[in-house]
């Protein structure tokens, strides 16, 4: 098992793992962003890669997609960010987050070289859905990679049973359906969904999609291990691109954002596990 | 060729599958289970030839272009001629079976995706003879540029969705189509219009286009020699050739080769692209080095689509059919003398099909027989045909 | 109702006749004798049905509107689908029948009028398919106003001759139509496209196009309570109405009322006209007090004509058809309802006869049938449709 | 018979019979023009009823009409213009020549009896074939008026001869198909033409459609009894239309005319008949 995923996620049930888009607005805001992440108490960070079609995502992620494209952001170049990121410090697991044509143009064995190279811990493909993925479960687990597996409150009970069997890192399990993007509210029987999932896997659960809130931070921790919080973050990123890629004011508008990651995870009472 | 395609994961050879998110994967599930039930059902298939009877006027008639046979001096050219289609392409025959599968699935909405607006106007004429809701996403870009078919979708009763996502054009549109079918998958059913998408999309639509050919093998005395479509998911192409893959009958797609296939600019899918993931599906498509999806070039707005049908990418690899590429230029040319010739305006997408005959037919005998699939009629092209054609029509 | 008409001298009762200069009369003289050979020539009958049936896709199918049905109440309205024909409407029957008439004449140019510009395509069509060469009058205001089928009919390879004579409309149109005819009679072959004109044009355009109510009679179950057609010049009308004259069945022609009959912007010929003659035949028209024909209004180009066929004028005398007015605004009316309820978007012409059925619907009993006649398709009328229902369609 | 065109017409090898167009521009300027041209030496008038669809009129004429719409003209209004003319020396035969609508819009009845109050002589209806006429060839007979009947080169012999048999007044043979309007040439199948009507005619044949030209009635003067002139002097008044209708240029504009006139006919070497 990859050893980041053992000391960070593992057995934990205050799981706190932000996403951000490599690239978003430039590559020194994104390594910026990792630290301060960890520092506030990220369990594992997922980098996404953007992409010109992200199915799986809503406007905010598109937008950020976007925004990274133009400065010529691209897999192996995102996944060349994460060394620098851990000379700078970064100890939690990165999880690469990318589209299923980004892997198969860049091939899988240039994609495992980089990831040893780089020490790449997870990978997430939201369009490679479990029956399209056994190969690359395979090679993910020779690379001690994680490949995280989602799981929805419309996926059957079958298919669930066999997905969290296989899944490993942990279990990412999307709150409602559609796209990525913040919900003011979650569906009731969403708790329910997040019951049968938790009473399924042996590795932890943690619940993506739409949360933005520390009200729903609380409620979650009931019921999971943690929170994937994505769009929330990206629109903060947006919020702040203008002092992000200005070096003098980069702290400032970095420190912004910690005091909404801050604020939003107070329901954890995280101990900054670094710095 | 005798191996069933698709197999059960929904795999043409290495093309086809479903790549999308574990959102989606419960509808595509529930989906496909209702169509193999459908399909099945005699009613079901009886109530969808009953429509395509009734409502759209089919069979389609086989015109014999004789005119233009004389002209070539070569092989003889008949047109299965799609374009009498109600609302005036082949697109109808596959919104009326997926519409009365949504009815027999108990959906009420229907979603979705439009470049032109051809299939977006067939979806809003189904979902209002079958009483459904309709929601058609189209980029900004071609609602722009395609005022008319959005005003007919309105007229029908359907809600045009303006799309200002990546490109804004008919791949965004999917996109976003998608995106909502899957967060309202439970009342609503996604219309998809051409052999694309995941299993059992492609499959879907085949079998729903496969009319077409079953009607032209009935309808020709003899088999034809060969039988030629544009493509551009491929959905009249795949209704056409399906039927007689198991024939000596050589079979060819035509690609919109836009600009010219070396410009860059052009819809060349097949032999441009590379293996990669669309919309669901692993099949050919036109992107860069690093798997970033470009938009594509051509003329017509039905061709223009980056991707092509993975049974398509399929059976170019098994060399079963032939693809070729034809540009905007030879598209007009062609257009210009089907209609000087046979008083038939084509759409300028099945004038790529058709330029690829007037190639084609010279070097054949006059006892041989080309079968080209008219896709639609031009009448909805005749804005662009002015832009270009303007000063060589007027005296 | 069991005399014969039109009589030897082409009247039907006191209308019709030959009222045109002694220089046509050769030309309606010989036109007289091709016609009647060629009617009793089974081949050039055959031909012409051959023509119908795998160019221009015949039979059309009868559409059962369930959903408009249900809505009303009461009588089950069935459309007769000519907006399935090639180029949109019924026009092309007609055209197809007279062009293969040119062509057993040996004329080798076929002149014609157009008003919005349907029969002119139509007329266009037939010339490239058959090798004659076409010259189209058309007034300088419809020209402006239909630019798009303009552009077709030179797409298709005709001369459109701009009128500027007149109010430069489709009178106007029509009266250069003669004149250039007269003049090149030799080789040239007048199409006029509907039951006007001197004997023997509406006896011929009514029996091109009595293949409308011949199958209509053949596909319905039982025979039609009602039949409703829109009356312009009447020859989608009497194509429909003439196989049911004998049988038990209501017959109802829908004039354009236009901005309302008391506006006296409209186009009632036969509940506003006098008797009076144009373009070479007695019937009624609309003209002032002492004889100058007058400009009607519709919104629909198709109706806007100040005549009317005289065999319409005798159905209408005898009391065996009814006539009734359909304004601009019911017949948009009309047409949205139908749009939105089983996905078809009429010609403005169809929908006032689709607007009289709705009118008449309710009051019938629930197994009493309606067949209206769909005449042709909205596509053409978009723009039109734009600018009057704009606001109303998009949200 | 009508005693005018028996005292004008009948017998007579040189006719010169020209149209206009009652009220163009204005119907003191027809009835000066009738004066006038009575004066060069016609021996008929056509005075042409404005309508609005003149099916069997070329341009010139059709803008003539126009013209005498715009103001007000009317067949009943032209046949009222004949007295005044005649009041003032009109001598001469005067057809009426009106397209059918308009004569079916006064009625039969009404029209006969304008006829014989105004002195009116002839009727011909461009739009009124021979087997269409046979009630109003009655009627004419009944009124002493000449009902002029056209016969074209296409004309079948079979109906030239049942025209020429019932034809009264002259016969007006029309020199080639199409509509009024000058013509350079005549072609040539044209007098052969006009020999076969003169040989079966028992009345004066004259021959119009495209006279406008000294040298094409010099020609037509060795084949038929005289000419029918209509566009050729239309154009002309066109051209004056100001000088007609302003009473102090009147004379002027008439004499303008009246010059093309002389020099028109002259191959008939006509004597002033009235002055
Ligand atoms: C007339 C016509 N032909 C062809 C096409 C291309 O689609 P496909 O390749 O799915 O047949 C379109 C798409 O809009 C179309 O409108
Ligand atoms: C669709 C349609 N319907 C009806 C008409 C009216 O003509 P008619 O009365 O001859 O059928 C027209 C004429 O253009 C037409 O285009």
């Amino acid at each position: 098992m990859n050893k980041r995923f053992e000391k960070h996620v593992d057995g934990r049930s205050d799981l706190f793992i932000p996403f951000i888009v490599a690239g978003d607005p430039t590559e020194e805001a994104t390594i910026k962003l990792a630290l301060m992440l960890q520092e506030e108490g990220a369990n594992a960070i997922e980098l996404g890669i953007p992409y010109s079609d992200p199915l799986a995502d809503g406007p905010v992620i598109q937008r950020a997609s976007i925004r990274a494209l133009e400065h010529g952001m691209s897999l192996e170049k995102a996944m060349n960010i994460v060394p620098k990121m851990r000379e700078r410090g970064l100890e939690i697991p990165v999880i690469v987050f990318t589209y299923y044509n980004l892997l198969l143009q860049l091939g899988e064995e240039r994609f495992f070289a980089l990831v040893r190279e780089n020490n790449i811990d997870g990978l997430l493909v939201p369009d490679l859905p479990f029956e399209e993925s056994e190969e690359w479960r395979e090679s993910c687990k020779m690379n001690d990679t994680a490949l995280i597996s989602l799981v929805a409150p419309t996926t059957s009970d079958k298919r669930l049973t066999a997905i969290a069997k296989e899944a490993t890192g942990f279990l990412y399990c999307v709150s409602s359906l559609g796209v990525t993007g913040t919900r003011t509210d979650f569906h009731s029987s969403v708790f329910e969904f997040i019951d049968r999932v938790k009473s399924l896997s042996p590795i932890p659960v943690a619940v993506g999609f739409g949360v933005s809130a520390p009200e729903q931070v609380a409620k979650l921790k009931e019921y999971c291990d943690g929170v994937i919080v994505g769009s929330a973050i990206v629109r903060q990123i947006e919020a702040q691109v203008d002092g992000l890629t200005n070096e003098e004011t980069q702290v400032e508008a970095i420190d912004h954002i910690r005091s909404y990651i801050r604020d939003l995870i107070s329901p954890y009472e995280k101990l900054k596990i670094n710095t | 060729m005798s191996t069933m395609v698709p197999d059960q994961r929904g795999r043409y050879g290495r093309f086809g599958g479903k790549y999308v998110p574990e959102t989606a994967m419960y509808a595509l599930e529930e989906l496909e289970q209702s169509l193999d039930e459908a399909m099945a059902d005699e009613q079901f298939m009886a109530n969808y030839h009953e429509e395509l009877k009734k409502y759209s006027g089919r069979p389609t008639p086989i015109t014999h272009a004789e005119n233009l046979s004389k002209r070539l001096g070569g092989a003889q050219i008949y047109l299965k001629r799609e374009d009498l289609n109600h609302t005036g392409a082949h697109k109808l025959n596959n919104a009326i079976g997926q519409a009365l599968l949504a009815v027999r699935m108990g959906k009420e909405k229907i979603v979705a995706e439009t470049g032109a607006g051809q299939h977006g106007v067939a979806a809003a004429t189904v979902a209002a003879r079958f009483g459904l809701e309709c929601k058609v996403f189209m980029g900004k870009e071609d609602i722009r540029r395609q005022e008319l078919n959005v005003f007919r979708m309105k007229l029908l009763g359907a809600e045009v969705v303006p799309v200002s996502s990546g490109s804004k054009t008919l791949k965004d549109a999917t996109n976003e189509a998608i995106r909502y079918w899957v967060a309202n998958v439970e009342d609503t059913f996604y219309l998809i219009g051409s052999v694309v998408g995941p299993h059992p999309y492609p499959k879907m639509v085949r079998d729903f286009q496969r009319v077409i050919g079953d009607e032209s093998r009935e309808q020709m005395e003899d088999l034809p020699n060969k039988v030629i479509a544009c493509v551009g998911g491929g959905s009249n192409a795949m209704g056409m050739f399906y039927p007689f893959l198991q024939d000596d009958v050589q079979l060819v797609g035509v690609e919109a080769a836009g600009k010219g296939i070396h410009t860059g600019e052009h819809a060349a899918t097949l032999s441009e692209g590379r293996l990669g993931v669309i919309h669901g599906s692993i099949t050919y498509l036109l992107q860069n080095e690093t798997g970033q999806i470009q938009e594509p070039h051509s003329i017509s707005a039905g061709l223009d689509y980056p991707g092509i049908g993975p049974e398509h990418a399929y059976l170019s690899e098994t060399g079963r059919v032939t693809y070729t590429g034809i540009t905007d230029m030879e598209a007009l040319d062609a257009l210009k003398v089907l209609s000087e010739e046979e008083g038939i305006i084509p759409a300028i997408e099945s004038a790529h099909a058709l330029s690829e005959a007037i190639k084609q037919a010279p070097d054949m005998a006059k006892d041989e027989t080309i079968l080209v699939c008219l896709s639609g009629r031009g009448d909805k092209d005749v804005h662009t045909i002015m832009e270009h054609l303007g000063g060589e029509v007027d005296e």
